[in-house]
């Protein structure tokens, strides 16, 4: 563990962190090693594999992973790739099957990961122990309000555990819009792409950046919310209008950014669809009615460590920024709604979340650029004698259970991020990866 | 369907010809309010995704996101092409900034149909094969192949596209964004 | 050859071309049936490979390998093309599992000769230009330029290709396999 | 400019794309001598650079690099264009040993002008897209897309070009050099 | 030398093999330092330069080689690059010349690689020893039957001694049909495509993995052989039917699969064309007359290590697979028949050649397809922690001479080639790499 | 610092050079921290930006950087690269503003450099200091005759210390046709493109290898130059027919290649255009009335060390050889004509420049095909054994003022190109590396 590298690329601190960590390929291959063979990541969504036999590709860190439904109903994750000689079991992005069988010499596995069929193996492999040749199967794998989370590390602590505090800011985009606990689902159609960027830069921004708002001029001020149709700027409708916003971070390394509005009377919203505006307005009653004070905390974006992003409203989505190589990051993104919204609902959002988000996002679009040219500009030596500032309201945060609570504009949740990210690369014990207090940010 | 080879289809096949390659030069030449022009006000602007399923009877129905229901690269209207347009003309639309260098190079065209005939059509459906080439910044550099069909309409003395469905034929999108008009 | 410009050279001219597009159509919807539909039964189908050799008098000669005689990269008929069809269809043809996403873009077409002439066509050679893009899987992805010469006979009311003959325009092949046609 | 669709206009139309492609078989086909004799002795043969600017009135002026004042891609006549074909011709061009193999495809092609009409056009004016693919040695591959505006007018019992602007939409050029005739 | 990694990378004891060998590129380098140029290397064929003057470009490992016949006949080996600034003397693919002269500076070198040309040498270079500045040569050159092998290891034993035992088998692909030593012919022609693999993937596909039949199910279930017109089903004509299938594996790391056929009696093949059918009924009744009881051994496939491989029969081939980077081999293919065989015959194989290999091979795509995503499916932290499988039939062998002999399929030829490979990359001396049996598998 | 490996690689005293040098992409990184960070580099030329507020994008290495002229006039030039997360601050090739504002998160720059704006500084950075975070500005500048220098380290010796006595020659291309210092213009139109080639290969070839003449057999066969139309062969004019050519290598690492003609008789030049060899003619007579026997020495070409090249006559341009990777290169080329010669003459000249320079260069199209092909021969285990040879002339030169002096073909310029090459990878002092004769040398 080379630590005092480690300590002079990312000094929290004094806000400083090295242009290199977003460069360097030998970090990278440290952050596979180290980070995301030991973290929890966001691998998908129970609504992508309904039925028994169902199976749908992803991805941890860099390897491509199948998440399976048994034929026993049970979620499964597994490394695609045979252990005879690595071939692709699953040749498909999503279908259902009773069994994978490998392409280059048919050994085939069940849907839950176990090695069930080896051509000749009477003979050529009599004492073959098949228990021990299944498919390479996740540690362990949580299931959370729909969304599919899995880790590599038999040691790590329960899914819930390592969230913290974060729980409460991601059932805000996880919950039915009227307030009960969950009643989610995912539309159908995952956005996948590639951008030329640095994983982290993603992952940095939406745990809390808010003050990249001039990135948006262009949305902002041309209108493509829910309501711009009858004439509303901006790129969302404005239902946080003089809240107080909450930059909120986490042991484990999350980092959010809520918000508590000043009441909970009801602005109207959805402008363009009288139908629309009366099925928000009745949520919004609702929720008021079972969640009274608490309904006044409202979501906007958060990160839980390290690549997993979701937005809480508009739009309404889960990202996973999956790592490439030190310069790319493959993108992936699905989209929330109301299982039991009116297809109308269903409808307007669905087309506010394609122009808003991914690679047609119009708001999106431009933080790409911003990730792309900042990855950029991140190499070179002369580059890499000038460490990024990451200054921005040092110091200004208060405690809050377990994390820290900011109320003004912040990188603390930033600060945060890559102190966890330091925290892994030198291999940390798990006490230490989730403890109240980062040990090295001596404050 | 295959429409009689007489005067009026050379001639239709011309007008069609002529027109998307009018709106290619359009597009090119940055002659973006221009292009919205040749566009229908209830345009359908539709650019699935697709996924690896294995062949089957219901191969194409999931290999496809569907129209109306699912997460596409594009599910449009008018409106929302405009504020795109409307985006790159404030000049601080990043992703634009500078605007790209594109070239559409439409090929294959083919008269899918015609109503209700070649003479006097009022719609038009016509299919393409597509380059389109985008350029920008130092080396950037992105090439998109793919399909389109289009369903023309009469209007006044020219034409708007009045629905397109382009198929990109790609699975993980191999550009960084999708700021290009197909 | 040059053909006169008369109406039947025209009418000659847009029914090839629609059959080429509609070659490629059915082949970018794998409508391979179809397509084996329009190939001839003594179909000759050739795609020589290229030498870096000097210029000078017998350059050509030692810069194709020879048809009949040498190694190819095809020089098939209609059988082994059948053949390919099937094997796709088996769905364990692991080079095409998934199939690929292929569109086919035909270009300069040009009627090269018409036999006996253009009003009684009964066969047509075709010269083109081609751009054959292949995605697959996640991100695999190859383009293919190139040439191509067609022979085609009538035959009821339409045409088959008996003859092709498809220059590549590369020396390593810069794609993984041949799965695709051309 | 909106040529009426007469007869005339047709037979133009063709006789215009027809000499395009021949000219881009003759370039394929390495038949360099019948290429310069497609050229007007008068040609200009302009290809601009392209950089990177911002929107605003005088973005065109800045964005490309100004005819007769500046440093281009190419600023050539007819004897420059001859001097690189006999350069080729000898054998030790070694950016040109062994001869690249290149394909032009050429679309989109429409009239934008035909002087004084289609039926008794001197000069026509013509817009085209065009994928030109560059293929050397073992492995060096280019594939170049951009736009073409050419004015041919009438020698004899065909055509020569006497203007050429190819706008290849590339800022720092992608190849490695610029061996290839557009 | 790193013996410490590449033991705990190769056990073939215990038939487990490290995922890293086929993606790390640092262990490429090591192979190109220490494998590639001692090995012998399969670099074209005798009837590709037929005439004085004549050469064609080849490969050895990653850098360009010319294989010229200079003025007196004789065969050269050469690296196609000038001694002065490195640029390639040789341009073109194949021709014939007087002299390679350098398009940079104009030295100019023999077909015998001798540099003969200076230009102002007597001013400029007065005191230069033109013999020490020739053509870079390989240190030995065979031509076997034809096939023409070169090592740049002036150490090396010649080409028989390290082809030992695998001679026999070779000799199978090389000889006439008819049981006459030689014969054969190169049909003009050579492949070369990139496939996205490690080159030994496919290189120990070849030396003996019969296991992956099930790859090849499309067209054996469609039929593509030379009597497939006729209705038979198979990728090839049945001529091993009911045959003892042998997989012997050699020092210096060579495996090969041949068959011993129950009897000499002839099996009908050929269907399509009677005429073709009896030419080849004429063939095996001479081979039977020449070589008696050995007639019964009839070849399949084989690698001379380490990247060269035969195709014996159906089709009739040598393959080179020429390293490009860890993920990336050039596949080089040249065909043969007997140079006297009719035209029909030669007509026929060349088409189902070209129909069953390739990148057009109707056969070989579908290996190619498990060889790309095997080597993809090799790379990530996670797969790195779990190795391949190489216990198929493990001590299931006997002494053969200086090799093993199976009669069962086995990955013993595996084991075997990946022994070898850990010898050359530890740098062994030759004694060693070519023993009888490999000392670090203490059986 | 690897000395021992640097001495091994670079032998000057017996002219062998490792291939190594141009392949290793270790070597390549440790040329961006050592070389390109210390030596002064040609970023421009004034005319770029001749008003205030005008910016031109230029690199430095394989750095972006801008050049700006601020709003009172001054030179600047900056990595164009944000101080907050390292986003492009100029998305243009060029351009005029006052401001440059980041498009992340809207800090702000003055032409100057300064940090001038930061959104929220008062309440999210309250304890800034603004001047040290403005953006990274070079060490030092220096324009000379219009063209523009600068070097990241300020204990680097004053520009025209460190061009030393090439300064005579590169005032050759740079000053007017009539011999009065200066007055030479930038045409407009930078051509840039990347050739596959090492960047010390072209570096080198302008330093003054003349030897490689064959190389431009073709356009010498045809003739391209001013006078080709009347019939003249040749790729330029006859100027230096009979003239003793001088090579001259320089402490610092910079060479040249000037030639000194027998007599100030003018040879009649640019037939093709009976004005325009008046012109010339005039220019001549000017010179030689000017600068007397002086006149005599005319340029040809040099290197400014590291890459920067200067074409002095037919044609007459500034290069730039920005290295991209070990074997990328990006060519940038502008060209110069007398700011007050005739439009008739400037568009001869114009096009000549564009046929013989450039991508489209007929004669520089050659050049870079020996480049990308002589770098891709130094690659490779077998090639890295035989190093380069450099020994052309060697020995026979002069002591010449603070450099070496040689009268015939040579490869002394060279030599002393890699000898500092050396010195600056192992991070000598300044003095050390301008010195008289440098150390490792003795002769
Ligand atoms: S690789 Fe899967 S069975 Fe052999
Ligand atoms: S590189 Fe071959 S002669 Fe100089
Ligand atoms: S990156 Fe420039 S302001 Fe944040
Ligand atoms: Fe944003
Ligand atoms: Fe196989
Ligand atoms: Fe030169």
């Amino acid at each position: 563990m080379a630590d005092d590298r480690l300590a002079r690329l990312v000094d929290t601190d004094r806000g400083v962190i090295d242009r290199t960590i977003f460069t360097a390929q030998d970090l990278f291959e440290q952050e596979q090693e180290t980070l995301f063979t030991r973290a929890w990541l966001l691998i998908g969504h129970e609504g992508m594999v309904p039925e028994p036999g169902d199976y749908v590709a992803s991805r941890m860190g860099t390897e491509p992973v199948i998440l399976t439904r048994d034929r026993d109903g049970k979620l499964h994750a597994f490394l695609n790739s045979c252990r005879h000689r690595g071939m692709k079991v699953c040749l498909f992005d999503q279908g259902n099957t009773r069994v994978f069988t490998c392409p280059y010499h048919a050994w085939s596995y069940g849907t839950d990961g176990k090695l069930v069929g080896v051509p000749m193996r009477e003979k050529l492999y009599p004492d073959m122990d098949l228990d021990r040749w299944g498919l390479i199967e996740v540690a362990q794998l949580a299931v959370y309000k729909g969304t599919v989370w899995a880790t590599w590390d038999a040691d790590a602590p329960p899914f819930l555990d390592f969230l913290g505090g974060a729980k409460l800011h991601l059932d805000l985009a996880l919950d039915a819009r009227d307030g009960r606990e969950g009643g989610s689902e995912a539309l159908l159609g995952i956005h996948k792409w590639v951008v030329p960027c640095n994983w982290k830069l993603p992952a940095e921004n939406f745990c809390g950046d808010t003050y990249h708002n001039p990135s948006h001029a262009s949305v902002d001020m041309i209108g493509i919310g829910p309501s711009a149709a009858s004439g509303q700027k901006g790129r969302r409708d404005g239902e946080l209008d003089g809240a107080q916003h909450l930059w909120v971070s986490f042991p484990g390394g999350h980092g959010i950014h809520s918000a508590m509005v000043a009441s909970n009377d009801y602005t109207a919203l959805y402008a363009d669809d009288p139908e629309i505006s009366d099925y928000f307005r009745h949520c919004h009653e609702e929720r008021v009615r079972r969640k009274g004070e608490d309904a006044r905390l409202r979501p906007f974006v958060g990160t839980i460590f390290p690549n997993a992003s979701f937005h809480g409203g508009q739009p309404r989505a889960l990202c996973m920024w999956h790592p490439v190589d030190a310069g790319h990051t493959e993108v992936w993104r699905f989209f929330l709604v109301d299982a039991d919204a009116p297809e109308r609902v269903k409808a307007m959002l669905r087309k506010f979340y394609m122009r808003y988000s991914g690679p047609a996002g119009m708001t999106e679009q431009d933080d790409m650029e911003n990730w792309n040219y900042a990855t950029a500009g991140a190499r070179g030596p002369i580059a890499s004698r000038h460490p990024f500032n990451y200054q921005q309201s040092i110091g200004r945060h208060t405690p809050d259970g377990g994390g820290r609570l900011a109320t003004q504009i912040t990188e603390e949740n930033a600060r945060n991020f890559y102190r966890h990210w330091r925290l892994f690369l030198e291999g940390r014990p798990w006490d230490e990866l989730i403890a109240q207090a980062p040990r090295q940010a001596a404050e | 369907m295959n429409l009689p080879r007489d005067e009026a289809y050379f001639r239709l096949k011309d007008e069609v010809e002529t027109f998307l390659y009018d709106e290619a030069e359009a597009l090119d030449e940055r002659r973006y309010d221009d292009w919205l022009a040749m566009l229908a006000d209830d345009l359908v602007y539709f650019m699935p995704m697709q996924r690896n399923v294995a062949q089957g009877p219901h191969a194409e129905a999931m290999e496809f996101t569907r129209e109306q229901a699912d997460i596409h690269w594009f599910e449009e209207d008018k409106w929302t092409l405009a504020k795109r347009v409307e985006q790159i003309q404030t000049g601080v639309h990043w992703a634009e900034v500078p605007i790209s260098r594109v070239v559409h190079l439409v090929g294959n065209v083919r008269l899918v149909d015609a109503a209700p005939d070649a003479a006097s059509a009022e719609t038009v459906t016509v299919s393409c094969r597509f380059v389109v080439s985008q350029n920008r910044q130092q080396r950037e550099n992105y090439l998109f192949v793919g399909r389109r069909t289009d369903t023309l309409r009469r209007a006044g003395n020219g034409w708007q596209v009045c629905r397109r469905k382009v198929i990109l034929d790609q699975n993980v999108l191999l550009a960084k964004n999708l700021t290009v008009f197909f």
